[in-house]
C-alpha cells in the first residue's frame, strides 16, 4: 500500500490548483454563483484546455485514460477553493455513466465533447421522495414504436437546467433503465434554482418526452447505477477533504491573527485543543477517502469502500465545518467571509448521495458477516 | 418536591394556552410553524396583541406593565407562547433595552419610552457589539463626546439584528477614553435611527439571509437627556443587560416543536416500503434528542425556580449552552430528514419539494449563530467554570 | 411542579450525610469493601437505628411509610460517599417486592426486619445469559405438595452470598412468579465473590430448594417485577447522581490544587471546558432523576419515566466518570485515590439493571406513539 | 498510489504471520488472547523466541540486531505480532532503552548492555516520571551528587510500569541543580534494582491490578560509568526517548483483536430470540467503530510511510490521540456487550459468568490509562496545535 502521489499527478495537482486559484483565488465565487448558471463557463473551458474534463475517459472516446486518482486530485482542488464547476455531476457521474454503458456511437458522441467542454450533460436521477437509492422510482419509460418516451419528475436534479444532455433513470417494468435525453427535447420541462450553497439543481419535468436508451443491452441498471454513485461519492470525499483543510487552515490563521481581551486567540487553550481535534478528523478522514480511491483505482468492492468513505467525511465534515464557523465567532455567520460557505458546501456534499448515517445503516446489516476489515486483503 | 402543577398553575397554563392559540392571528402562527421569515408588520402586530392583553412585558416592573408572576409562571408563559407558534415580544424592547430604562433611566425616560417600547411603537435595535470586540465588550472603540447639551457620536457597531426595521438604538460609547480601567468610561446611549450621520448597512448571513447589520456613526448628535443612568456608568448597565439575555433562554419549546415536525415528516417518508421514522438509528438518534431536550425542560424549570431574586443563576449559563446545542442539533435532525432533498433551499412554489424541507438546511446553517450570539458557548463554559466550580 | 425538599426531607440528608460522613470520611471504604461481606454491619445497624431501612414501608408493616422522595435522599447520599451497603438492593428493590406483593405474615415477618437491620434480602433475579429482561429465564419452580421447589441458576445476585433471605424470580408453566428462599435453605449453594466495585455478587444455585411463593396470587408478576427494577433503577439513579457530584468537586479541587509546568492546572483552560461540561451533564442528569422520582411518587409511567432516567445518567456517568480520571491524569489511576473508585462504581450502576442504550432502544421503540415529551402532563 | 501490498511485502506478511502464529507458545498466545495477566517467565520466554529469529529489535542499528526494514515493514511486523496475539518485545527494552543506549551510549555500554537488552537476560524498568511531576519532566526532584567515581541517588519515581520485575533502572536525575534553565542540568544513569537503597513499593491500580510502583532511592551509588550520554545531557536523551514512544504507537491489530471479540460474543447472546449482534443499534455502533479503526490503520500507514529519517512524524501524534481513544471504545464496548455479567470481575472458575465477561470492566477501567501514559492525550493535542497547526 502506498500513499503518494507520482510526478504526473503532482503536475496535473500543481497545474489544476493553479488555474483555480486564478479564478477563484479571491471573492469570485459569490459573484460568479449569483447569476446562472452558477459557475463560470470560461473555467469550464480552461479545464476542458487543460484536459481535466476527459480525465477519466478512455482515449479512444476522446479522453485522457486516466484513473480515479487523477479524479481525486481535480475534486480536492476543486474543494480546497469552492470551485462550483460541475465537475463531479458532469464528468465523473454523467459521464461516467456513459463511458461505463454507452454504446460506441453514444461515447463516440458524447464523451470527446464533454472532454472539449462543449457538452455538459447531468444525470438526472433524485426523485421527490426518493432517498438516496439506485433504482427509479415513478419516472417511467415507454417504448413506443422503436423509440422511447419519459414521463414524470426529477428533482433535485444538480446542475438540471444547464445542462445539454440528461442522462436520466426510469422505470420500465420493474426495472430501472437508463436514457439520454437532449436539453432541447420537446415534453421536457426544467425549472432551476439555487442550492443553498450557491450551485445549482432543477426540476425536471419529462412528459412523454423522447429518449434514447443509454447501451444497447436490455438489463436492469441499477448495479451500474449504484457502482457509478459510488464512484461519485468516493470523488465527492476528496472534493470535501479540499474543503475541510481550506476550513481547517483558515481557522488556524484566525486564532493566530484574531484578538480578544488583549491577545491573540491561540492563547486560548480551548480553542487549540479544539483545532487540534479538527486535524484528527481531517486526517483519519484523508486516509479512508485516499484508501476509497485506490479500491476504485483496483476494482475491488467499491460500494463499500464508497460507504466506509462516506460515512469517515461525513461525521469529519459536520465537526470540522461546525468548528470552523464557532471558532471564528459572529464572522463566520457572514456571507462575505469565506468560512461559511465552507460548511455550507460540506453540507450539501454529505447530502447529495447519501449521508453519515445512510451510510452507517448499510455497513451496520453486513457487520456479522466477517472478522475484521482488513484493507490490505 | 412536587411533580404536577399546583391548581393555579395548571389554570394559569390552560389560560396561557387559550390565548395564544385563539388571539394571536393564525397567519402570523403559520408562518412561524413554517419556519418562514415574519413581516415588520406580523411582529408589531403579534407584539401588539400580546401587550393589549398585557402578556407583553410580564417581567417589567408592575408599574410598567408587568405582572409580578413567579419565575414558573413566566416559564409557563414562554412555553405556551413558543408552542403556540406566537413570536416572542422582541428581545430589543422586552428583554433589553425595556428592564434597562425601568432600572436605570429616569422619571422622563421611564415615562417616554417604556410604554411606546412594550407596544412596540418604537423598535429598538443594540448598538453594542463592535467588528474589534466580539466578546470582549470592554474593548470598544466608538466614542460620545460631550458638546454642551449635545454628545456626538463616532463609530461602529455590528451584529445589529433587524436594525433595518429598528427606529432607535440603544448605544455602548465611550465616554471617558482616559479611564484607567478600560470597563469605565463606557455610557449608554439612546437615539433615532434617523439621525443624520446614522448608516446602516445590511451584512449577508451564510443562509442568504440579512438579519444583522453593521451600524455606522458619523457626528452623530445626541441630545445630552438621552443617556441612561449616570456617565461613564455604563458597563454595569451592560451586565444588567447581557445577565438578563441569560434568563429563561432555553429555546425548550421551539426545539419541541422542531422535534414534532421532524417525526411527523419522518413517518410521511417511506424507504423502502417502510416510513423512516421505523428506521432504528433514526428512532434512536430522535429518542435521544427528545430524552436530552427533556433534561433541558426539568433543568429550566429547576432554574427559574432558583431565580427568584431577579439575578440569574449561574446554571443558567448550563440553558443558554445545551438549549442553543440541541436546538442546533434539531435542525440538523430535520436537515438529514429531508435528505436528497435538502440542498433544494431556494426552490420555487411548483417545486416538489416540500418547503420545510427547502427551508431545513438554511434554517441549520443560520442557527449556527445560536451558539455564537448572546454570549458565546465558551463565554457560558467559562462561567460554568468560574462561578460555579470555582476554577 | 417543585424540586425543592421541606424541611423533614433536609432533616433526613443531612441526618443520614452525618452518619456516612462518620462511616466513610477518610480511607475506610477500602478496608471495608477488601473483605466479606463487603459492607460494614455495624453502619448497617446504624441505618436501621436512624430508621433509614424501613423508610419506604408502611407503618402497618414496621416501616416509616415515607416515599420515594425519602429514598432517594438516602441513595444520594450513599452515592456521595459510595457506602458499600446493600440499602438499594436489599430495602429499595427485594424489601420493596415483599411490600408490594406479600402477604400480610410475609410482610409482618419480612420488613419489620428489615428495617430493624436484623435480616437482610436479595432479589436472585439475573440469571447466565439474561439482559435486564423482568421474566425468569431457566430458573424453574415446582409445585410439590403444596409446597415449592426451586431449580437453576441465578448469578450475578448482588449480595447474594450474605443475605439471608432471597425473593428468587422462577418460571412456571411459561409465567414467572416470586419465592422467598431462606439462607440456610437445603439445596441451595451461594458462591460470593467481589465486584470490581469492591462491593460482592454470587452465584446462587438452587437444587429442589424449599421456596414459599411470595403473596398469594397466583398470576405472572412480571409486570411487577418490571416496576420494582424500575423504582430501583431511579434510586441507583440518585446514587449516581451523588456519586457524580462527589467525582466532579475532587477534580475541581484537583484542578485548583495540581501543579503542572509552575501553575496550577485550572490555569489551563481546555481542563476546565472540560469540568463546565462535567457540570453541564451532572446538572441535565439530576433534573430527569429527580424528576422520575417524582414521577414514582405520583405513581405515574414509573417504567418510562425510570427508561429515561437511565439513559440521561448512564450518558452523565461514563462522561463524569472518564473525565474525572482523565483530568486527573495518573493519579486517578490508583486504588489509593478515591477517584478512580466512583468511576469503578457508576460503571457498576450503569450495568446492574440496564444500561444506556438499553434504555434507549426501549425508548427508541415508542418514539412515534406520541408528538412530544410532556413532562408537566 | 496503490492498493496493495507489493509483492515483496506480501511475502513478508505471509512470513511474519507464520512465525508468529507458529514458533510463538500457543499457551502465551492463549493468555493474550484471553486478556489475562502475562507471566514474567511468559513475558522472557516470548521475547527470546523472537529475538532468536531476529524479530525482537527489528528497528535497532543493523550491528546490535536491527533489520533495516520499511516502515511499511515494521508496521506489518508490529500488525502481524499483535493479531497473532504474541506479546511485544518490552518496550523499557526494546523502545525505550535499548535505543538510547544505541544512540547516546559508548561503545562499551553498547556491547554491556545492547544484547542483553535484546534477549531479556537484563530486564529494564523506567525512572523517569516522578510525584510531583506529571506530564512536567523538567521538574523533577531526583538528585545524583558526584562523589569520585559514583553518583549518590536520592529522591523518588513513580508509574515504574513492572517494576517489581525488573533487574536495571533506567533513571533521569537532576546532576546541576544549579543550571538556569530547568531542563539543563538532567542526567540519564543505569542501574541495578538490588542496588543498596532501592527500594519498590506497588501502586495498586483501579481494576486491582499492581503493574505499577512508585521506586525510592537512598544514598543509591552508582558508579560514573553508567551515565549515559554527557552530564546535564539528559534532557535531549529523555526527548529522543519520549519520541520513540509515539512511533507506530496506533494499537490497531489490538483493537480489532477486541472487537472481533466483541462481535462474536454478540453474535452468541441471544436477547429475545435474536443475537445480540442483530440488535441494529449495536450493530452500528460496531460498525462506526470498526470504520474509525479502518481510517486508524490507514492513517497509521500513511503516517510510517513518512517518518523514514526515524523522526517521528507530526501527525503521529493522532495516532496516539486516537488509538488509545478507540482502544478505550473497544474496552467499553466488551464491557456493554458483557452486560448485567460486567460486574462479576472477581467470580472465580465455577462461576457461570465466562471468563471474558469477567475481565471485561477491569481491562476497561485498566485502559483508562492508556490517554494518561506515555505522553497524555493533552500533551498530543498540544504538540498538534503546536508543531503542526502552527498555534
Amino acid at each position: 500500500m502506498e500513499f503518494s502521489y507520482d510526478d504526473e499527478q503532482v503536475a496535473l495537482r500543481e497545474a489544476v490548483a493553479g488555474l483555480l486559484a486564478r479564478a477563484y483565488g479571491g471573492d469570485q465565487r459569490r459573484e460568479v454563483t449569483a447569476t446562472d448558471p452558477g459557475f463560470d463557463e470560461k473555467t469550464w473551458g480552461r479545464l476542458a484546455e487543460m484536459g481535466v474534463l476527459g480525465l477519466p475517459f478512455a482515449e479512444s472516446d476522446g479522453g485522457m485514460g486516466a484513473g480515479p486518482v487523477e479524479v481525486s486530485i481535480v475534486a480536492e482542488e476543486i474543494g480546497r477553493v469552492l470551485a462550483p464547476e460541475p465537475f463531479i455531476e458532469a464528468v465523473v457521474l454523467a459521464g461516467g455513466l456513459v463511458s461505463d454503458l454507452g454504446t460506441d456511437a453514444q461515447r463516440a458522441e458524447v464523451l470527446g465533447a464533454v472532454a472539449e467542454g462543449s457538452l455538459i450533460p447531468a444525470f438526472a436521477h433524485t426523485e421527490p421522495g426518493s432517498r438516496w437509492e439506485p433504482a427509479a422510482l415513478a419516472v417511467t419509460a415507454t417504448e413506443d414504436g422503436g423509440s422511447w418516451r419519459l414521463t414524470g419528475v426529477k428533482e433535485p436534479v444538480p446542475n438540471g437546467a444547464r445542462a445539454d444532455l440528461l442522462v436520466v433513470s426510469a422505470l420500465v417494468g420493474g426495472a430501472t433503465r437508463l436514457y439520454l435525453v437532449q436539453g432541447d427535447a420537446e415534453g421536457l420541462t426544467r425549472t432551476g434554482y439555487r442550492n443553498h450553497d450557491g450551485t445549482r439543481s432543477a426540476k425536471v419535468a419529462f412528459d412523454g418526452t423522447p429518449a434514447q436508451l443509454l447501451g444497447d443491452a436490455a438489463g436492469d441498471r441499477t448495479a451500474a447505477i449504484e457502482k457509478a454513485l459510488a464512484r461519485a461519492r468516493v470523488a465527492y470525499g476528496h472534493e470535501a477533504l479540499g474543503a475541510m483543510e481550506t476550513a481547517l487552515t483558515t481557522t488556524s490563521e484566525y486564532l493566530k491573527t484574531r484578538k480578544q481581551f488583549g491577545v491573540t486567540l491561540n492563547k486560548f487553550q480551548a480553542l487549540t485543543f479544539r483545532a487540534a481535534d479538527m486535524y484528527v478528523s481531517l486526517e483519519l478522514a484523508r486516509s479512508t477517502v485516499m484508501w476509497a480511491t485506490l479500491v476504485v483505482d483496483a476494482d475491488g468492492d467499491v460500494v463499500a469502500a464508497a460507504d466506509r468513505a462516506r460515512l469517515q467525511t461525513s461525521r469529519a465534515s459536520r465537526h470540522i465545518g461546525k468548528e470552523a464557523i464557532q471558532l471564528h465567532g459572529g464572522i463566520g455567520m457572514t456571507a462575505e467571509y469565506k468560512v461559511g460557505h465552507y460548511t455550507s458546501r460540506l453540507t450539501a456534499i454529505d447530502h447529495l448521495l447519501g449521508d453519515g448515517d445512510w451510510a452507517l445503516s448499510r455497513l451496520a446489516a453486513g457487520v456479522t458477516e466477517y472478522e475484521t476489515v482488513d484493507p490490505l486483503a | 418536591m412536587r411533580l404536577q402543577l399546583s391548581p393555579e398553575d395548571q389554570a394559569f397554563r390552560e389560560e396561557m394556552r387559550a390565548f395564544f392559540t385563539s388571539a394571536v392571528p393564525q397567519s402570523i402562527r403559520d408562518t412561524v410553524a413554517a419556519r418562514r421569515e415574519l413581516t415588520k408588520d406580523q411582529l408589531v402586530e403579534s407584539q401588539r396583541v400580546l401587550n393589549a392583553a398585557g402578556l407583553a412585558v410580564p417581567h417589567w416592573p408592575v408599574e410598567w406593565g408587568g405582572r409580578g408572576w413567579t419565575p414558573l409562571q413566566r416559564h409557563i408563559w414562554h412555553e405556551e407562547m413558543m408552542a403556540a407558534c406566537v413570536p416572542p415580544p422582541l428581545a430589543f424592547n422586552a428583554t433589553m433595552i425595556g428592564p434597562v430604562i425601568a432600572a436605570f433611566g429616569n422619571q422622563q425616560q421611564k415615562e417616554r419610552f417604556l410604554p411606546p417600547t412594550a407596544n412596540m411603537d418604537i423598535w429598538w435595535c443594540q448598538g453594542f457589539s463592535e467588528p474589534d470586540a466580539g466578546s470582549d465588550l470592554a474593548s470598544l472603540r466608538t466614542t460620545a463626546v460631550r458638546d454642551g447639551d449635545h454628545w456626538v457620536v463616532n463609530g461602529q457597531k455590528t451584529w445589529t439584528t433587524l436594525g433595518q426595521y429598528a427606529d432607535w438604538i440603544f448605544c455602548l460609547a465611550r465616554t471617558d477614553p482616559t479611564a484607567e480601567k478600560r470597563q469605565r468610561g463606557i455610557s449608554l446611549l439612546l437615539f433615532p435611527m434617523d439621525t443624520p450621520g446614522v448608516t446602516l448597512r445590511p451584512i449577508e448571513l451564510i443562509d442568504g439571509g440579512r438579519e444583522v447589520n453593521e451600524v455606522f456613526f458619523e457626528d452623530v448628535v445626541v441630545p445630552a437627556e438621552n443617556l441612561v443612568g449616570e456617565e461613564n456608568q455604563g458597563w454595569g448597565i451592560a451586565k444588567f443587560l447581557l445577565g438578563n439575555e441569560r434568563v429563561g433562554v432555553a429555546p425548550v419549546a421551539m426545539i419541541k416543536r422542531l422535534m414534532a415536525q421532524a417525526k411527523q415528516h419522518a413517518a410521511e417518508i417511506t424507504v423502502g416500503g417502510a416510513p423512516l421514522s421505523a428506521d432504528p438509528l433514526l428512532a434512536a438518534r430522535i429518542a435521544e434528542l427528545e430524552n436530552e431536550v427533556l433534561a433541558l425542560e426539568l433543568t429550566a424549570i429547576r432554574v427559574v425556580a432558583n431565580s427568584a431574586d431577579g439575578k440569574p443563576h449561574p446554571a443558567s449559563s448550563v440553558l443558554k449552552l445545551r438549549g442553543t446545542e440541541l436546538q442546533q442539533a434539531a435542525t440538523e435532525l430535520l436537515v438529514d430528514i429531508a435528505g436528497p432533498a435538502s440542498v433544494a433551499s431556494f426552490a420555487g412554489e411548483d417545486s416538489d419539494v416540500p418547503g420545510w424541507a427547502r427551508v431545513a438546511t438554511p434554517s441549520y446553517l443560520n442557527y449556527r449563530k445560536a451558539s455564537i450570539y448572546g454570549g458565546s458557548n465558551e463565554v457560558q463554559r467559562t462561567i460554568i467554570a468560574g462561578s460555579i466550580l470555582g476554577l
